[in-house]
């Protein structure tokens, strides 16, 4: 049982560790404030971290979600300037496309046994061109329905429980139950393991291939719609290079790449890590531009280390494998 | 007094020299300036907000990444009576939500660029080649109507082909080069117009790279005035660059001042100047006013 | 019939795996499927339940013509399969590998408490009662993973059970389970096709025997009505030459090698271990007693942590990594091919030629020519099929593939050869050619430390045996000693073990 | 000979329709000229500007072959332009700068080839960290300013020509033929092969797999360091925010192309390169067709994808030309997954 769970535990045991430091550093740090930032900020890299994690533990790798992202935000804010639809009506019909996307990409990746990487590559180019033909500009959401997604829970000390972070959360649980206690969820995992395994066990790998990829369709769709209410609008160049991130949050959170093992809940932490790296940044609010990057780049390294270091601890013996 | 300055990041020269300028004038000032570079990102922007909030700092300087979105977070900083000054680009939330912007006109960049050319072509035709921003951001699109606006009334110029360069030197070079191709070699081409310097420089570069003289037989304009400009139009390759100053942090510093000393609400734009620069204005000596901004 | 099989035939780019093939099996028969490496067994099987698409014939289940497209929907016409390379994964939880599929959901959540009720109910009888159902399936040795694997078949299995190779990593105990098992089935109605290279195993549980050669159907007897010979002379096209014991040939060689306290906590006790020139030291004890743990640190693979190995003149050998052991002049050939021994997608040339390459360096490449002319030398010898150098070795039958992994080390010459299990999987031909070989090289001069589940093998092969227990060292056994009963004593000591008393 | 014509059909084959597709959009496209002693046309541009991606795409063709990949490209393109122009803008003269660009180059490669082999990051992750943080370092040493030069022998690298042949032409072509005799006349492409395929049977066959690794991703850093020197020297100065950007999507597809899986192996450093023209010919094409340019993106993804689909070994045996890539033994016994 443990084994499998050390990841997570190394993972949690440094997020703490690492706001205690900050905690020391900034006082202001342990706020509601703070705290509620945390979700709000990160709410739509959670979602779309979740989708991440799905179709990491099956062994692949999404890079389309950030254009997807952008996409998303462009096609409502498009639909709501140009249209009488209702938000909501948006939101299903934009659901169903993403999702649709990435039920393509699937299918593409399992009829052509072509890499992940690449499918979702092209993937990428596509649904950051389709956002382009849509608008080049940037497109404000005006309507009612918005303003009231953008309210909040006050906490006490000041900090908002916005709707978009309640929604992260339950994507995360929502995330937790699908990959952890369902059918689909196992097979995920044995895919993952190895996917001529899995074919001998019986999991049907098309089937299967097709609805991770349209889930992380889905959730990117979702982190869309997140997206846009946090900014109120949609842009075409918005959040270029989210794949990226989501993927480090991913792996912070204790996912092997290469599929197999991981939990959802750790992709929370590994985004709360990545939120919290940045906070303690502006915080300091010293670093020059370039200072910025590379103390991001450190800081991810010393996670890693740091959770192998602990990893290592747990099984309690040192290189085992031979080179 | 701390004040947050959430940058958009640096990407180009420019932007680097307008960090720079504002930390000088806030070091001028005794500002403790808390900097955060937001990797040209909306969300990192939003987020490094939200942190300025809940640090409580005195105020906010923006440097917006794109022109929506900012509603909600400008009104928690309202809330928090954090005065928020926007620096260079404008944002389309309402005007009470931030105490004023400092910029320059984007589009009346691209109609200074527009209205040279206009007085200065060649007679006949002129076949234009326009190098745009990326492909998107605001003053892509911003320079690019600024510029269409002012040659309206003009038939005979004629933009025949536009592409975005990126904004960098190397896209501008690489995107140059096919438009000499695709015109002919250069020879149907009478001015080139470029959403920023640095993509002219490359442009000239590509030019020159094809046996063809920039400055004459091709007519450059461009915006930003960087330093390297001066140099390329000392040296006759660059015609024409509408400045924009880096310096937007000190105005902006001015209005908060005068706000908090005595409540003094200043106009919702200040707005800087676009001021047009061509090879009779001693562009060495401009050159070196500028070489050490951190361009 | 329960099953029929007509006129099955199946190639692949450059092979004829299956030829015509007809098979039948009867409810309430355990059927073997006998033939050589490669003489596509393992193949009729994966046709069968629709891993490989067949070129043409039928199948046909209670007499309906069946055409399954995968093992989903061999599984549910009642088909059970443990086939032979990859079985579960090690990656979930006992539990989650016997219920995958058809995990007990309540409100579309797997319950897992339930599930974990029906693994343990699954493996009951199986004698696994120590293992935890809720542990990565990873953390138990192979003989527990094949265990689970066919507790996993057989539940899934309503009308036919295949298993191929299921014994091959199995002790003699547990193989016994596995056989108590499959009569309860057969005596409730079942037909069981058993694929071994065991011919004991097969006169033992078998009703029926059907021989393929080369993809065709040779032969279907009842087992009783045949003997060893003539079963033999089926599966290979003529009489086998059977390797004569080494006992009494003794050889008492100069002193090579001398292991002093070599050990590594945790994996190995420290153990003292001499090794002889032109020896055979045999390597005996139940599976995760430590053998291959002793083939390990010997070569550097995990290193030492204590103890040193030296030279007859004392030098110590440095033994930090395979390479520090193969520049010393060892080989080893590990106990899982599939992922320590072969290079899936490297043809047959390159994998033989890789450790000498290797030791080479990069700088000094093998000529091709010479590399082909090695290849084609140790295909003729241990008569790996097809025999093309070319084709990549994943896509040759597991035993030949074990062969490949022999020849890589046979180039390198070395002085010192680990073969860890290097008969696994391969079939009564082969078996007695690589015993001869063992014998050849010996006369020639090498040693080798032979790593064996087979009691049969040890004792024909070994100068010595050592008995490897709970990861140390027990005893030697030498000359007259040499014997079953001395070494399974040896391997069990009822006083220290009651519960694995027989083997 | 024949055996490697064959394995660079389908590149070969998808260069031609590429080519003919472009040349349908602009007819002018493969007219050459010589103008003041130099050859220029649009295909000249086209293996010029293409000179970059299949730099990277020569380097990271052996770090994929060891199932690794290499995000930092990019990144280390930026640091490598950034260290040499700092050279030369500060009077070093042009042995030093391209010395400083290389030796920047190869730290940065045994730091991503020590961070995967030695302590077993995940390569997406280890690479991550430099494309990441690499940037940064770029900018450090520009002052996030554009540091021009003017010194006509580095320029030379990017903007000059020998006998009429662009120099980035030449570089390429040296580089990638240099690698693939390299790796083909010795036993380096076998045993990088073996690696990617297999590591721990690979290592217990005497495989000295952490060397190999490391050379590897010192290899792409010094590939990506001739590649920013190139690209520093073409505009005559570091670019250190925007040299590169991206440019490892551009290389992983272009290897893609060229048909190395993704899963390590079997690899072809010509065919990588052929990848990279196809990419870059596209990119060109799309310039010269005078599309607007938010359909740049929409139309090379559309045209990646098809180029893909027709690449598929599932769809090989229908198409002439293509799925000659041999099947892979992976369905049969290739090691699941290289257990940490
Ligand atoms: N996927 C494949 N592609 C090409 N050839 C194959 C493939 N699978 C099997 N073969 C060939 O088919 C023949 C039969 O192989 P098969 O695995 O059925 O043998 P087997 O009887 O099970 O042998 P073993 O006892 O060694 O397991 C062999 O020659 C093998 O090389
Ligand atoms: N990662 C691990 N953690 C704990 N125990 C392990 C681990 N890996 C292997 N083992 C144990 O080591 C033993 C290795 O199994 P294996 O069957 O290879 O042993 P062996 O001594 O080589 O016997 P044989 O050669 O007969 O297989 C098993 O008992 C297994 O429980
Ligand atoms: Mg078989
Ligand atoms: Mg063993």
């Amino acid at each position: 049982m443990t084994s499998r769970l050390l990841p997570l535990y190394a993972t949690i045991a440094i997020f703490l560790a690492a706001y205690l430091v900050c905690y020391l550093q900034f006082p202001a740090m342990l706020s509601t404030r703070v705290l509620g930032n945390l979700l709000t900020d990160n709410a739509y890299l959670g979602i779309v971290a979740v989708g991440m994690t799905v179709v990491i533990l099956s062994g692949g790798i999404d890079l389309s979600v950030g254009s997807v992202i952008a996409f998303a935000g462009v096609f409502i804010a498009v639909l709501l300037r140009d249209t009488g639809l209702h938000p909501l009506a948006v939101f299903a019909l934009l659901l169903a496309t993403t999702t649709a996307f990435g039920a393509a990409m699937g299918g593409l990746i399992h009829g052509l046994a072509m890499p992940p990487f690449i499918v979702t590559l092209a993937g990428m180019f596509l649904a950051r061109g389709a956002a382009y033909m849509l608008t080049i500009d940037s497109v404000p959401i005006d309507h009612d329905f918005y303003d009231m997604l953008r309210s909040y829970q006050r906490l006490p000390g000041g900090g908002r429980l916005t709707v978009i972070g309640a929604t992260m959360l339950l994507s995360v649980l929502a995330g937790m139950i699908l990959a952890h206690r369902t059918r689909f969820g196992t097979a995920v995992l044995a895919l993952g393991g190895g996917a001529p395994t899995a074919r001998l066990m019986g999991v049907s790998i098309g089937r299967t291939t097709v609805l991770i990829y349209a889930f992380s369709g889905f959730m990117a769709g979702l982190s869309g719609i997140v997206f846009s209410i946090y900014t109120g609008s949609g842009y075409p160049l918005a959040t270029v290079g989210t794949e990226l991130t989501a993927i480090a949050a991913v792996v912070i959170g204790g996912t092997l790449l290469t599929g197999g093992s991981g939990y959802v809940f750790g992709t929370l932490i590994g985004v709360l890590t990545m939120g919290l790296i940045q906070t303690y940044i502006v915080f300091d609010g010293s670093l020059s531009s370039w200072w910025t990057k590379i103390v991001i780049g450190m800081l991810l390294l010393l996670f890693i280390l740091l959770q192998k270091g602990l990893l290592m601890l747990g099984h309690g013996r040192g290189a085992v494998s031979a080179t | 007094q701390t004040i947050g300055f959430s940058q958009i990041g640096s990407e180009s020269g420019w932007r680097a020299a307008e960090t720079t300028v504002t930390r000088q004038e806030a070091e001028a000032r005794g500002i403790d300036l808390r900097f955060s570079d937001a990797q040209q990102r909306q969300e990192n922007q939003i987020a490094a907000i939200r942190s300025f909030v809940a640090q409580g700092v005195d105020a906010i300087l923006l440097a917006p990444v794109v022109a929506t979105g900012w509603d909600s977070v400008l009104e928690e900083a309202k809330e928090a009576e954090i005065p928020v000054v926007l620096l260079d680009r404008q944002v389309d939330s309402s005007e009470d939500l931030y105490l004023t912007a400092v910029g320059s006109d984007l589009v009346h960049e691209g109609a200074v660029a527009g209205q040279w050319l206009v007085d200065n072509k060649p007679e006949g035709a002129c076949r234009v080649v326009e190098l745009q921003g990326t492909t998107g951001s605001s003053p892509a699109i911003d320079r690019a109507n600024g510029f269409r606006q002012a040659i309206e009334g003009t038939p005979d110029i004629e933009i025949v082909r536009s592409q975005t360069g990126d904004f960098t030197r190397s896209g501008g070079k690489e995107v140059m080069e096919s438009f000499l191709q695709a015109e002919g070699g250069g020879d149907n081409i009478c001015a080139l117009y470029a959403h920023n310097d640095d993509m002219a420089l490359g442009a000239i570069q590509a030019i020159k790279e094809a046996g063809i003289d920039p400055g004459d037989d091709i007519l450059i304009v461009s915006i930003d005035a960087v330093p390297d400009i001066f140099k390329a139009m000392a040296e006759g390759d660059a015609n024409a660059t509408v400045e924009l100053t880096p310096n937007m942090a000190g105005p902006a510093f001015d209005a908060l001042a005068a706000y908090m000393a005595d409540g003094t609400e200043p106009e919702k734009f200040i707005q800087t100047e676009s001021a047009l620069y061509t090879q009779d204005d001693d562009p060495m000596a401009q050159y070196e006013a500028r070489k050490d901004l951190g361009y | 019939m329960l099953l029929t099989i007509r006129d099955l035939t199946k190639t692949f780019p450059g092979t004829v795996a299956l030829d015509g093939v007809r098979f039948d099996l009867a409810a309430g028969e355990v059927h073997a499927l006998l033939g050589e490496n490669g003489a596509g067994k393992s193949t009729l099987i994966k046709c069968l339940t629709g891993m490989h698409a067949r070129d043409g014939g039928q199948i046909a289940l209670d007499g309906q013509p069946i055409s399954p497209g995968s093992t989903q929907e061999a599984q549910a016409l009642g088909i059970g399969t443990v086939y032979q390379e990859v079985n579960l994964l090690p990656n979930l939880t006992v539990a989650e590998n016997l219920t995958f599929g058809r995990q007990p959901v309540r409100f579309g959540m797997v319950s897992r408490r339930r599930m974990h009720e029906e693994a343990r109910e699954m493996l009951a009888g199986y004698g696994l009662d120590h293992v935890d159902v809720a542990r990565e399936l990873g953390a138990y040795p192979v003989a527990v993973q094949q265990i689970v694997a066919i507790a996993r078949a057989v539940a899934l299995s309503g009308k036919v059970l295949i298993l191929d190779e299921p014994t091959a990593s199995l002790d003699a105990r547990e193989t016994e389970t596995l056989f108590e098992v499959v009569r309860g089935l057969r005596a409730r109605g079942l037909g069981i096709i058993f694929i071994s290279h065991f011919l004991d195993q097969v006169f033992d549980l078998t009703d029926r025997v059907t021989v393929l050669r080369n993809g065709r159907h040779i032969v279907t007897a009842g087992t009783a009505a045949l003997n060893r010979v003539e079963l033999i002379h089926h599966m290979l096209g003529h009489e086998l030459e059977m390797a004569e014991a080494r006992r009494g040939v003794q050889r008492d060689g100069p002193a090579m090698l001398r292991a002093e306290g070599l050990g590594r906590r945790g994996r190995i006790a420290p153990f003292d271990l001499t090794v002889r020139r032109g020896e055979v030291i045999g390597l005996a004890g139940l599976l995760g007693s430590g053998r291959t743990e002793t083939g390990d640190v010997l070569f550097g693979r995990t290193p030492a942590d204590r103890g040193a190995l030296r030279e007859p003149d004392g030098t110590a050998v440095e033994l930090r990594s395979p390479r520090a052991a193969i520049a010393a002049g060892f080989g080893y050939a590990p106990e899982d091919r599939k992922t320590d021994g072969i290079v899936a997608d490297l043809s047959v040339r390159e994998n033989i030629a890789l450790a000498l390459q290797a030791r080479r360096g990069w700088a000094r490449p093998l000529p091709r020519a010479e590399a082909r002319r090695l290849a084609e030398d140790y295909i003729r010898r241990l008569d790996i099929r097809p025999a093309d150098p070319e084709k990549a070795v994943g896509l040759l039958s597991g035993g030949n593939q074990q062969k490949v992994v022999l020849a890589r080390w046979l180039a390198m010459n070395p002085r010192f050869l680990i073969l860890d299990e290097p008969t696994r999987g391969i079939d009564v031909g082969a078996h007695a050619e690589i015993l001869r070989l063992v014998g050849d090289l010996t006369d020639a001069g090498m040693s080798i430390l032979l790593i064996s589940s087979e009691l049969d093998e040890l004792i024909a092969a070994s100068d010595r045996v050592i008995v490897v227990r709970d990861r140390r060292h027990v005893s030697e056994l030498v000359g007259e000693d040499i014997c079953t009963d001395r070494i399974v004593q040896a391997i069990a000591r009822p006083d220290a073990d009651p519960e694995g008393a027989r083997a | 000979m024949s055996q490697g014509l064959r394995r660079l059909a389908p590149q070969l084959v998808t260069l031609a329709a590429v080519v003919a597709l472009v040349s349908a959009f602009f007819p002018g496209f493969l007219a050459v000229e010589i103008a003041d002693g130099r050859l220029v046309g649009s295909a000249v541009d086209v293996l010029k500007r293409g000179a970059p991606v299949a730099l990277l795409a020569v380097g990271m063709t052996l770090v994929i072959a060891t199932r690794g990949i290499d995000l930092s490209v990019g990144a280390v393109m930026a640091i490598c332009g950034a260290a040499s122009a700092w050279a030369v803008s500060n009077g070093l003269g042009l042995g030093a700068a391209l010395a400083l660009g290389l030796g920047a180059g190869l730290l940065c490669g045994l730091w991503n080839g020590v961070l995967v082999a030695l302590f077993g990051i995940q390569p997406i992750v280890a690479t991550l960290i430099l494309m990441v943080a690499g940037r940064g370092v770029a900018q450090m040493i520009t002052e996030g300013r554009i540091l021009t030069f003017s010194h006509e022998g580095l320029a030379f690298f990017g903007a000059g020509d020998v006998v009429g042949v662009p120099t980035p032409i030449l570089i390429w072509i040296v580089t990638g033929v240099a690698v693939g005799l390299l790796v083909r006349r010795t036993a380096l492409g076998l045993l990088i092969e073996a690696i990617g395929i297999n590591r721990p049977a690979s290592a217990l066959a005497g495989v000295n797999a952490r060397v190999l690794l490391i050379a590897v991703y010192v290899a792409s850093g010094l590939c990506a360091a001739i590649a920013g020197i190139v690209v520093a020297a073409d505009i005559r100065g570091a670019d250190a925010n925007n040299a590169g950007l991206w440019l490892e999507l551009d290389a992983i597809l272009a290897v893609v192309i060229g048909g190395t899986s993704l899963l390590g192996g079997r690899f072809s450093v010509a065919a990588s390169i052929l990848g990279a023209l196809v990419i870059q010919t596209i990119d060109t094409g799309i310039l010269l067709a005078g599309f607007p340019s938010e359909f740049n993106l929409v139309i090379k993804a559309g045209l990646v994808v098809i180029i893909l689909v027709l690449q598929s070994p599932r769809l090989g045996p229908g198409l002439p030309g293509f799925g000659l890539r041999a099947p892979r033994a992976a369905g049969v016994a290739r090691t699941e997954k290289a257990t940490e």
